[in-house]
């Protein structure tokens, strides 16, 4: 089987994301693509539009310091106890990007229905929530199968250009196994071109061939391409492989207060590549 | 034995979970963990034994779930998520709550926090929500939230099974009156008095008939708490165990 | 831990199932409860509404034979290569059935609906269909989203009592394995109590435990109740454990031909409990 | 070397599947299912070897999915399957397709066929849809169909990026022009002819300028069918295989 699936390397991956371009991106633990997002800075992608499945942390926050965002959808950017996104503060304040707030199961609704390419989709809750008032894409409409008045929410779908993910490994035939993180798949096939994946390793197994792991296997015909980075998701974690690097994600805060330190950080991490010592 | 705020907390949010099949906690929240967990540990005691479903996020081993992310939502919206705990950066005295930010003009606001998550939804959806927030000032019990992330009960006309029953804090309980729409104070934690939370709370609510002291854990409940309790969940919160129950961790 | 999810046999779980209750069963192949089939035309349940999903085959055509259904909503019914369905066509005939036509993707997006509670969902194709003409409960609406006029779909979620299913094992703690037919799961989900399910067995396992298992696995919250039944989905197969008994179909299609041969069947394999020899 | 009707019929399939990236194929139809594989086996043959996804609804091994079979109509819906086959029990000259039933008064028909199945969706939603149909006789293709599972091509303004490329059968290989919402008659199967068409046909259809022979597989071709296609596809369907290609199953 040819591995045509296989990029050379991170950097021909960050290729196929153009500037402009509506990427979904998960949240820490299930396979954030931390190398990919840094070969993105280094080839300077602009325009991003970001859709975080459903919240982020370093990885919005890096991508908006760098200048890469244009429109950020999310349900929350938080560090939880390792600090503060201050490029993401700081870009609110500045209004440099656009901000739409939203709910989790909004976003992951949303993506249902972009896997189903059905253009919207309904959603209890929300009526009454300022995040209403703020996002003109969602309507208001009065449930047609009830008796009586029942207003609920419409959410058009999202149809990412990617998803950019992060997995244990791929196998020969450029499976890719996710495990449990069903939400990784639906991102994956509500992708208009597909994920764009790194895998920790490429595993000369066949994913399909058991029931087992066929379960927790994204088929390779919803990858747009895939590239071998080991750790890459540091300095976030991969669940069963390796912890948040909790030190790094402290240290990081602490450079992002500035945009100074923060150009140190990009310049250091980023650009010229430096890794903590395993 | 001295009984820790931290103690107190769990064993209250034990006793209002101890009705529920199935239970939800969110990722940053080890008192609310812990209490579950003592819920559970307390229905599995029962004759015959009761079986309490929980789900830690972000947890593996706490969790029921297999389908990634969007499940804890679906299972909501399903009825099978009993009890779920809410906070906020401001919460005000009809119970709406803001998790996105304070001061200035939106999406400029002079304070950001991290965002709504799924409380734009649970808010509705899970019938036993409790309001959990451990800092009791005027700076957070605010008389109206400037972002509404999630609106308390409202007559009005939306599809609406769930809602909060009430808000603990570290000075008292409130419950929620769902029709009439106010907190009502129902118990003070032990050190603290009724005058003390009307000082640090910038709402206006009603005072129950007779507001009791909350009841601390008994001597049986604290052991569990600081054995069982602590050691299961050490996993979800390390941080937290090692600092509260520095035996366990 | 106690296993108050086991019940004591297939004739005490088939007693779950009130007369007039919906039920959503799944295909050949999949995990289709034959045992509790035969268990609930022992008990005589009757007007049932039986949503097949999407299709189904001897299940369906049992139930109704026995007069177990009121409603069949179903896209279709089929024996393929092993014969007729015939007591389907005897109750079309006599009108003795309420036939709801439909449309695989159409049953899936329903109790998909059903499973996020959402009061309906959009899907595209179908108009045009004499398919939309039978179906009084499907409505056709214009996209909101659309800036031109945009014909499409709206189907009401289906949320059945339950979802009845047979499976090859269950863990310790009731967890059901289901590998990849993640449909299982999202008809239990979208059931309001749940899925009654037979297994092939228990096994001593915690499913949980690993990312491979947990992919593919049903969790207890979903389980209305469990009883073991080994071959339950006899004469149909079990991916990986037993093929369909393809003679005794055929034989069943040809005795089914006459309401008399047919009860002949029903007394012989259903009453009287005689299995093939294995 | 004789060429079978069936080997005819899985090379042109093979030939009109070659531009596809992924095509599915229905659990009973191992005609359709061995072209597919002819069409991957040929885009592996190519320089540099191009990969075509192939799904074989029931197989374990020949399906490129892993959700259950709901996945399939998504795939559909996200222009990921290129290519799909439907029949009927009766097809008219608007392509419309009817899996339902005929005679009588719907539901109370005189003949009922097993149900629609995922016509009413695939058919508008995968660019190349096959209409295959052994049966080439005036039962079949009819004027009108008595219940449209699915309809044809039509201006109605409805989302219908998909439809009918065109219609094989045992005798020929139509075209769909679906402007004009006409069958156009292109080859006809060796030791056929066009009056034999028209004679078992129900519907009005158009005639290509110069209507060819359907060309057979050559001798490499013929092999391949005959040894690796054969032998692949034993998986899905033993008992076809068995009968047609006897000394490969």
């Amino acid at each position: 089987m040819s591995q045509d699936w296989l990029r050379s390397s991170v950097e021909e991956l960050a290729t196929q994301v153009s500037d402009g371009a509506k990427i979904a991106v998960p949240h820490d633990g299930l396979g954030v693509a931390m190398e990919t997002t840094r070969a993105l800075i280094r080839r300077g992608v602009r325009d991003l539009h970001l859709v975080c499945v459903p919240v982020s942390d370093l990885q919005a926050d890096l991508l908006i310091g760098a200048g890469c965002v244009r429109t950020l959808e999310t349900s929350a950017i938080s560090f939880g106890e390792h600090g503060t996104p201050h490029r993401f503060h700081a870009a609110l304040k500045a209004g440099t990007i656009e901000m739409r707030d939203a709910t989790c199961p909004a976003i992951h609704a949303a993506i249902e229905a972009g896997r189903k390419n059905i253009p919207f989709i309904p959603l209890r809750g929300i009526i009454g929530s300022d995040l209403l008032t703020h996002r003109s894409d969602w309507k208001v409409i009065d449930n047609p199968f009830a008796a009586h008045r029942d207003p609920i929410v419409l959410l058009p779908a999202i149809r990412p250009d990617f998803a950019v993910i992060h997995a244990p490994y791929a196998d020969r035939d450029g499976n890719i196994f996710i495990g449990r993180q069903h939400d990784l798949a639906v991102m994956a096939q509500a992708a208009i071109h597909g994920a764009l994946v790194t895998v920790e390793e490429v595993r000369d197994v066949d994913l399909l061939a058991s029931e087992e792991t066929a379960a927790g296997t994204l088929p390779a015909i919803y990858v747009a391409g895939s590239a071998v980075a080991a750790r890459g998701a540091w300095p976030l974690g991969l669940a069963d492989h390796y912890e948040t690097d909790e030190a790094h994600l402290r240290d990081y805060s602490q450079l992002a207060r500035t945009a100074d330190g923060f150009a140190r950080y990009l310049d250091e991490f980023v650009h010229r590549r430096r890794q903590a010592a395993e | 034995m001295t009984v820790s705020r931290q103690e107190l907390l769990i064993h209250t949010i034990g006793r209002l979970l101890l009705p529920c099949r199935s239970v939800a906690v969110g990722a940053s929240s080890p008192i609310p963990g812990a209490g579950a967990l003592l819920a559970r540990h307390w229905a599995a005691a029962e004759t015959p034994p009761r079986r309490l479903f929980l789900t830690i996020l972000g947890s593996r081993h706490l969790n029921a779930m297999t389908s990634g992310g969007v499940e804890l939502f679906d299972m909501a919206a399903q009825g099978r998520i009993d009890a779920f705990f809410l906070g906020g950066g401001q919460i005000d005295g009809e119970a709406n709550i803001n998790l996105v930010g304070a001061g200035g003009t939106y999406p400029q606001t002079n304070v950001r926090w991290p965002g709504s998550f799924g409380s734009a939804y649970l808010y509705y959806l899970v019938p036993r929500v409790i309001l959990f927030r451990e800092e009791h000032s005027r700076r957070v019990m605010v008389p109206r939230v400037d972002f509404v992330s999630a609106p308390g009960p409202r007559a009005d006309g939306v599809y609406r099974p769930g809602g909060p029953v009430g808000l603990l804090t570290n000075l008292c309980w409130f419950s929620f009156d769902r029709r009439r729409r106010r907190f009502v104070l129902e118990t003070v934690h032990p050190g603290h008095t009724v005058e003390e939370v009307r000082d640090n709370t910038g709402f206006d609510f009603d005072i129950g008939g007779d507001v009791r002291t909350t009841a601390p854990p008994d001597a049986a409940t604290l052991e569990t708490i600081r054995g069982p309790i602590a050691r299961q969940i050490a996993e979800a919160y390390r941080r937290f165990v090692a600092q509260v129950f520095p035996t366990a961790a």
